[in-house]
């Protein structure tokens, strides 16, 4: 027992060094990507290719005033971010990034993740009562409205997968994926778990509590040096966890055609390579996009993403309980997707081109035509 | 959605393009002939003298008034090497206050101030970059030989013969 | 705890669910130091009241105690991003009263200097308001282009934003022998990153959803509140003062004004962009009939206009500029007061917010495409 | 076994000074917070109990959703209002209240409890299989329920929405 | 008569949960002792943009937040039925799938009623 | 020509300094400055025309991002403030706040003639006649405005000096 | 480890709730208070199951369904305690009488 439990100390100690690791790296990349995607060079300057970048930012921030207000509650203040970092860690727990490679497989691991990464959201909320500042309070609201809001269909597109491979435990789910991965079977829990993972994070275009032109940092406005940088890891980690969570849900995870799936240096780099893609893709997205408003993001969750992940679940049962083929359901989930987006094209006026109330207007040459 | 869509072409595109950053302390983005960097006095080679007369004409009209020129007689005048009677003593441009609007230069007779290239002046205190006129004559020496600058007068003169002689 | 709740509300307002929000003077999209008390309910904002004099520099009272040729100068600070057409008013004010000829030349590559400045001040825009809309990436585009543009300044004027080159009578000297071609180059570039940015944000949904309908003006409240420029265009209001009373040359050339139809964010977004491009044929125009010629009326270095008072109208990327010049035959003005376009804009930004969201009130700020040089002066 | 009991023990002072903390803080949001520490505490018991998914749903339920509605009304309502308000008058009888129900119960307890030491986990597959097919009457009525407290909220939060815009 | 596994599983989650917890409260101490520490008055004040905040009162934020929180509450529950629900509707009996689509249905119409009664629309 | 060296910013002592002076050694002092200068996140604030500027120093041309200079909206979160544009009277008092605001160590930028010492509005009865007025300024970076390779020198400047008042500190401990 | 020690346990939460209900004034308290009390039932319920024999899952579902009703009754409580709030400025249950209107 004794050295099980040292073993298991050793494993998450493992865990939380790979995890800062791999925080850095996303670190580098989100800005050396950002910068490509903006036609810049992205960090240079501090080591070679600006690698050390991260590590210098981390080491800053560590020798920086951690302010403490008196204005604040301090309790509150002081393990908010824990609130927020801690689950995010211990979902890792039971996130397999090779067959064998994960702390200890949980049977109910699909559910173990979503309870622990609710509990984030009270560190957010909390960390926004707790700076007693109003883009706080506004920021740790929006954070809660929004975090809230999109939990459920991301339980229910999670949800679909559990049918799916009739278990919850991940490495089952990956496993039973190595005919067809579930992004084909399944497109629309795809474009579901995708959307309202990206709103979970808080990432372009869902960082309406963060949204630093609007409330200058949300919930993390009064937060300096080592307490802020617990919350930029847990946002890392969990972005990491997200993208983790696509590639094991839909993409097969460590399995690729043709690689043996149970050599773990293979596997992992299998993995990596695809989550690092997917990370991209965020990132990608977050170069790219403005921001949503509160309402428009509330009414995408609920009038939109919700009553989708129920047809989801209608559809994933009725064909495994009728025993469909399982291109009957991509095209079900095709078909509902592009039904989807041409409906939302056409309640905001864009489909199938977007109205151009501008135009030019040249009294010298007669009317005006149109722009 | 296809407007979505659009954007993430857009970024993509960009994304294997080359950048266009300039690696600033490695390389330095073009600078324009005529960039107007901070104010400089030239140094006269023929004579071995600023061209500087220290008439306080540009004193007068730098609407900063970051400038101040005291004049003397000049010795080499005296010794018949150069024709300027006057010469300027003491100069002083501020260059932390001047806002390189180049007056200076456009109502000064005599050639003697020019609007360099410099502009990488930062300073740990707010006076290091009231520079006399040494200093002012160092960077103006710097930029003639950088650019091969001659007075306006001179090159007018030049060009005016050269019409001439065509 | 510190007890935080300062006592704040009496009995009697209780149902008050309202709190302040402070923006700004330093806040990532007040676009300078325009300062906002937001009275929120929820996300809601149900009163505005804005604070302007944060950059208040005392630029028209300064100009009372400089010569002529000094204000330019002075001018060029005012609306910063604008700053050739900020020299081209003064510059106008004073010959008008002085009566004094400007050289064909000179009026061309005034015209195309300022609409150039046109394009930057709106590619400024461009960027900005992708930043207040949440986007990170067009503003990388628009500075690329800007930058272009500032390389050509520096090229033609000697500086990449105080140029001090327009001067009275003319401009400073004149342009380089390649610019022609420098130029031609650059509005082949600038059309080709304009469509790019253009695709990269201007019909994405989101952006639409955010801009679209938001921060309506009316013509009329328009008019009323004396807004100008694409504020007022993008209303449906066909003014421009280029059109209207051209002045320098600008009857000889063939563009068109955007106007907008719904009068909402998009539209005064989106009126710039067009604006852009028919800036850029402004250009075409004006290179192609560009004579040869001096560019400059020599003048006395210190003048003295006679005594009188003149009025002189332009047309600034933000709208109308007015320069109000009284002169007692000194050296100096006696007064000088500017129109600043985009203060007037500005004075509707109260009515715009009211019953709006909190990440509106940035998207409609940003859209009014303040300067606080010249709205606090 | 004496590992167990240790971490019984931990366990049960976890949630015991929680919920004391619960009930004795002045600050409302520290009681909330405190809650959350003694429903994980339980949520642990449950792991202790071989409880799996009652202790995920405990963390599920009880840790996210229930402590984040509960913080919102603290939120929406004046915290300093909570603050400033004191415990009933009659709290000692409370307490004496209290100590009386436990002594009762534990007394009753004591005398009566079989004295069982093995402890059974249900499978997973069999809670869900008895819950659907055993229990499916309380399981469809437990949707209604929820139906109804959601219609009933908002039903009575939004009443006070229209007052408010009048 | 523990699962296969079972105290490990979750001796491993706690392990985590302190090992993070231990971890960042190392990071703060850390931090602690190497941070440079000066206090003003000002550095105290909340940051608001540089003007002194004004006076408000915790009581800014609407019903609407909490109407969300609500719906969250509620399907989260939800979810405590159908995943259990998701593992066993295969192999249980028929009547188990027609089950859930009545629950399904009758939550369903919570959120229809909700649309309809106009709180999904943020105001 | 006159040199004086500014003193400017001071980085206050950490609790380790004042406890025990010893264990501080050069080398981790100069460790620490080494990681604070190759990341210092400027507060994103903007006065007058020199922010336009700064902003174009951001962009892709010049790009702070490859010295990991990326702005933070939020005081508690930046390190140094890059005081661009005219300081008028006004918004001296939200400045200091501002400035105040920020964690230790931090460092300010002047940057362009009106944040020096008034530049062309030095006779204008409402601005201030130079931000070191209100506030210490490690760097002053003349131009109006200055170019962005001059704000890329002035920051380079900085760097220099966080390194060479580290190395002092270290020599002292 | 016996079924006694999470009977115990239980009842002392069950009196401590009992305590918060009896002891507090307000409504969001003694609905924390309340909370308390269900848990200890719960704990109480899973216990049973647990060293039930055979091994039973009525405990757990029962128990299920307690947290169930637990989030409803909150849901709804909330709404009524913000509506109190909203219409009397106060969520003390004292202050608050309905009569009064
Ligand atoms: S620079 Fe020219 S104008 Fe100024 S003092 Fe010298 S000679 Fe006179
Ligand atoms: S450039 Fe202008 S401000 Fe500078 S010294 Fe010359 S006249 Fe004065
Ligand atoms: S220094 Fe010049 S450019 Fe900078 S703010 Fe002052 S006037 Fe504007």
């Amino acid at each position: 027992m004794l050295l099980d439990v040292a073993l298991l100390v050793a494993l998450s100690l493992t865990l939380l060094t790979a995890l800062s690791v791999v925080v850095l790296s996303l670190v580098w990349i989100e800005r050396k990507f950002l910068g490509r995607i903006q036609m810049r060079m992205g960090p240079m300057h501090v080591g070679p290719f600006g690698l050390l970048q991260p590590v210098a930012d981390a080491i800053k921030l560590m020798a920086k005033e951690d302010l403490l207000s008196s204005w604040v509650d301090r309790v509150i203040y002081w393990v908010a971010p824990l609130v927020v970092f801690v689950p995010v860690l211990m979902i890792w727990v039971t996130i397999p990034v090779a067959r064998d490679l994960v702390i200890r497989n949980l049977d109910l691991g699909l559910f173990y993740i979503i309870a622990f990464s609710v509990l984030s959201i009270v560190g957010l909320v909390a960390a926004g009562w707790a700076s007693s500042n109003k883009y706080a309070v506004l920021g740790g609201f929006r954070a809660a409205a929004q975090l809230v809001s999109y939990e459920i269909p991301l339980i229910l597109a999670v949800l679909g997968v559990a049918m799916l491979a009739q278990s919850m435990n991940l490495v089952q789910v990956v496993n039973e994926q190595n005919v067809w991965v579930y992004a084909l079977i399944q497109p629309l829990g795809l474009v579901i778990f995708f959307i309202a993972g990206l709103a979970e994070l808080g990432r372009t275009p869902f960082d309406i509590h963060p949204a630093e032109s609007e409330v200058v940092g949300g919930p993390f406005v009064e937060y300096s040096g080592a307490h802020w940088s617990v919350f930029f890891l847990a946002e890392y980690i969990n972005t990491f966890a997200i993208a983790a969570l696509t590639v094991l849900l839909y993409f097969g995870g460590w399995l690729f055609p043709g690689l043996p799936g149970d050599v773990p240096i293979i596997s992992l780099a299998v993995f990596l390579a695809k989550t690092y893609l997917v990370i991209l893709v965020i990132f990608w997205i977050r170069g790219t996009y403005p921001r949503l408003r509160i309402d428009q993001l509330m009414s995408l969750g609920w009038k939109v993403l919700v009553p989708l992940a129920f047809v989801n679940i209608l559809m994933t049962g009725a064909y495994l309980f009728y025993g469909w083929p399982a291109w009957v359901l991509s095209l079900l989930s095709v078909a509902v997707l592009a039904a989807t987006v041409w409906g939302l094209s056409k309640a905001m006026r864009t489909a199938p081109r977007p109205e151009v109330t501008v135009r030019i207007y040249n009294p010298t040459s007669e009317a005006g035509h149109a722009g | 959605m296809l407007g979505n869509l659009k954007g993430l072409l857009v970024t993509f595109a960009t994304m294997i393009r080359k950048p266009v950053t300039y690696q600033y302390p490695k390389e330095h983005k073009p600078i324009e002939d005529r960039y107007m960097g901070f104010p400089v006095l030239m140094w006269d080679e023929k004579v071995e003298e600023p061209y500087c007369t220290g008439c306080m004409v540009c004193v007068r009209y730098c609407p900063t008034q970051c400038m101040t020129a005291v004049m003397k007689d000049n010795p080499l005048h005296a010794d018949g090497k150069s024709s300027r009677r006057k010469i300027v003593d003491t100069f002083e441009i501020n260059l932390g206050r001047c806002i390189v609007c180049g007056i200076c230069v456009d109502v000064c007779n005599f050639d003697a101030i020019e609007m360099s290239h410099e502009h990488e002046l930062s300073k740990y205190a707010r006076n290091d970059n009231r520079s006399d006129l040494g200093r002012l004559l160092e960077m103006g020496w710097a930029y003639q030989q950088e650019t091969g600058w001659r007075p306006a007068k001179e090159k007018a003169a030049e060009e005016a013969t050269a019409e001439a002689e065509n | 705890m510190v007890d935080v709740s300062v006592e704040s509300q009496s009995e009697g307002q209780l149902d008050t669910v309202q709190m302040l929000v402070n923006m700004g003077p330093q806040h990532p999209s007040t676009h300078g130091v325009f300062r906002m008390v937001l009275m929120v309910d929820g996300e809601r904002i149900v009163d505005v009241e804005p604070h302007i004099g944060y950059l208040h520099r005392g630029s028209e009272k300064l100009c009372e105690g400089e010569i002529y040729a000094q204000i330019v100068t002075l001018f060029d600070r005012l609306d910063y991003i604008s700053n050739l057409n900020n020299e081209m008013a003064f510059c106008r004010a004073v010959e008008k009263l002085m009566s004094l000829e400007v050289p064909e030349r000179a009026e061309y590559v005034r015209v195309i200097l300022c609409e150039l400045n046109r394009v930057a001040s709106h590619l400024l825009f461009f960027g900005t308001f992708g930043i207040d809309a949440g986007a990170m990436t067009p503003i990388m585009y628009a500075f690329r282009d800007r930058e272009k543009i500032q390389s050509m300044f520096e090229a033609v004027t000697g500086a990449r934003m105080m140029h001090n080159y327009i001067r009275i009578g003319g401009v400073k000297n004149d342009v380089p022998d390649d610019f022609r071609q420098r130029m031609t180059a650059l509005i082949g570039e600038l059309r080709q990153g304009i469509d790019e940015a253009d695709r990269l944000l201007s019909f994405g949904e989101i952006f639409l959803a955010r801009s679209k309908g938001i921060g309506v003006i009316a013509p009329e409240r328009a008019i009323a509140y004396g807004a100008s420029g694409p504020t007022l265009r993008a209303s449906g209001v066909p003014m421009d003062v280029r059109k209207d009373a051209p002045y320098s040359i600008y009857d000889r050339f063939d563009f068109g004004i955007p106007i907008g139809e719904k009068g909402d964010s998009w539209d005064r977004f989106y009126v710039r962009v067009e604006e852009m491009r028919q800036s850029l044929s402004i250009i075409e125009q004006a290179l192609r009939d560009m004579p040869e010629g001096p560019t400059i009326t020599p003048t006395r270095l210190v003048l003295r206009p006679p005594q009188g008072e003149v009025y002189v109208r332009g047309e600034n990327p933000r709208g109308e500029i007015g320069v109000y010049l009284v002169s007692n035959g000194a050296d100096r003005p006696y007064r000088v007061k500017v129109r600043p376009p985009s203060f007037c804009n500005l004075m509707a930004i109260r009515e715009l917010l009211l019953n709006t969201y909190v990440a509106d009130a940035v998207v409609i700020l940003g859209s009014l495409d303040i300067v606080l040089g010249e709205v606090d002066r | 076994m004496s590992l167990s009991l240790a971490v019984f023990y931990l366990l049960s002072a976890v949630c015991l000074a929680g919920a004391i903390g619960v009930v004795v803080s002045r600050n409302v949001v520290y009681a909330a917070l405190l809650l959350l520490v003694t429903l994980m505490g339980v949520a642990g018991l449950y792991l202790l109990l071989l409880a799996e998914f009652l202790a995920l749903v405990q963390v599920l339920i009880y840790g996210g959703a229930i402590t984040i509605v509960i913080l919102f009304v603290i939120m929406l309502t004046r915290v300093h209002e909570f603050r400033a308000m004191r415990d009933n008058p009659q709290w000692p009888l409370a307490l004496v209240t209290a100590l009386g129900v436990f002594a009762l119960l534990a007394i009753a307890l004591v005398n009566g409890a079989p004295d069982e030491t093995v402890r059974r986990g249900v499978s997973f597959s069999r809670l869900g299989d008895s819950l659907f097919a055993q229990w499916a009457v309380p399981f469809e009525v437990a949707s209604l329920v929820l139906l109804v407290a959601l219609i009933g909220a908002i039903v009575i939060a939004r009443e006070r929405e229209e007052g408010e815009e009048e | 008569m523990a699962p296969e596994g079972f105290t490990l599983n979750y001796t491993a989650v706690v392990i985590a949960g302190i090992v993070g917890f231990v971890g960042m409260a190392i990071m703060f101490a850390a931090s602690f002792i190497l941070s440079p520490k000066k206090r003003t008055p000002l550095k105290d004040m909340p940051y608001e943009c540089g003007i002194p905040p004004a006076p408000y009162s915790w009581s800014q934020l609407h019903m609407r937040y909490y109407i969300f929180a609500i719906l969250f509450l509620i399907f989260d529950v939800e979810a405590v039925f159908l995943f259990p629900w998701a593992v066993v509707f295969l192999t249980s009996i028929d009547a188990v799938f027609y089950e859930m689509l009545l629950f399904i249905a009758i939550l369903f119409f919570g959120i229809i009623y909700s649309w309809k009664k106009g709180v999904l629309q943020w105001k | 020509m006159e040199v004086t060296l500014g003193s400017g910013n001071q980085e206050p002592r950490s609790i380790l300094n004042r406890a025990a002076p010893g264990i501080v050694t050069a080398r981790s002092e100069e460790l620490i400055a080494l990681a604070r200068k190759s990341s210092l996140w400027p507060m994103t604030f903007g006065l007058a025309c020199c922010a336009i500027e700064m902003m174009s120093t951001y962009m892709a041309h010049h790009d702070l991002d490859r010295f990991g200079i990326v702005p933070w909206p939020s005081a508690r979160q930046s390190d140094v403030m890059i005081v661009a544009g005219t300081v008028v009277k006004k918004m001296a008092e939200p400045i200091k706040i501002l400035y105040e605001q920020m964690p230790e160590p931090k460092w300010v930028i002047a940057m362009g003639s009106c944040a020096t010492n008034g530049g062309p509005y030095y006779r204008s009865y409402s601005v201030v006649m130079g931000v070191d007025h209100i506030i210490p300024v490690d760097v002053y970076v003349p131009g109006c405005p200055p170019r962005p390779e001059a704000l890329l020198d002035g920051i380079l400047k900085l760097q220099d000096k966080i390194m060479q008042d580290a190395r002092e500190r270290g020599r002292k401990a | 480890m016996t079924l006694l020690h999470f009977q115990l346990l239980g009842a002392a939460l069950f009196s401590i709730g009992v305590y918060g209900v009896l002891a507090r004034r307000s409504a969001v308290l003694i609905l924390l208070a309340l909370e308390l009390m269900l848990n200890a039932v719960n704990v109480n319920l899973i216990a049973y199951a647990a060293y039930g024999t055979p091994a039973d899952s009525t405990g757990q579902i029962i128990a299920i369904f307690v947290i169930t009703v637990a989030a409803a009754e909150v849901g709804l409580a909330m709404a009524i305690i913000l509506r109190l709030f909203r219409d009397r400025g106060s969520v003390d249950l004292d202050e608050v009488d309905l009569m009064k209107g």
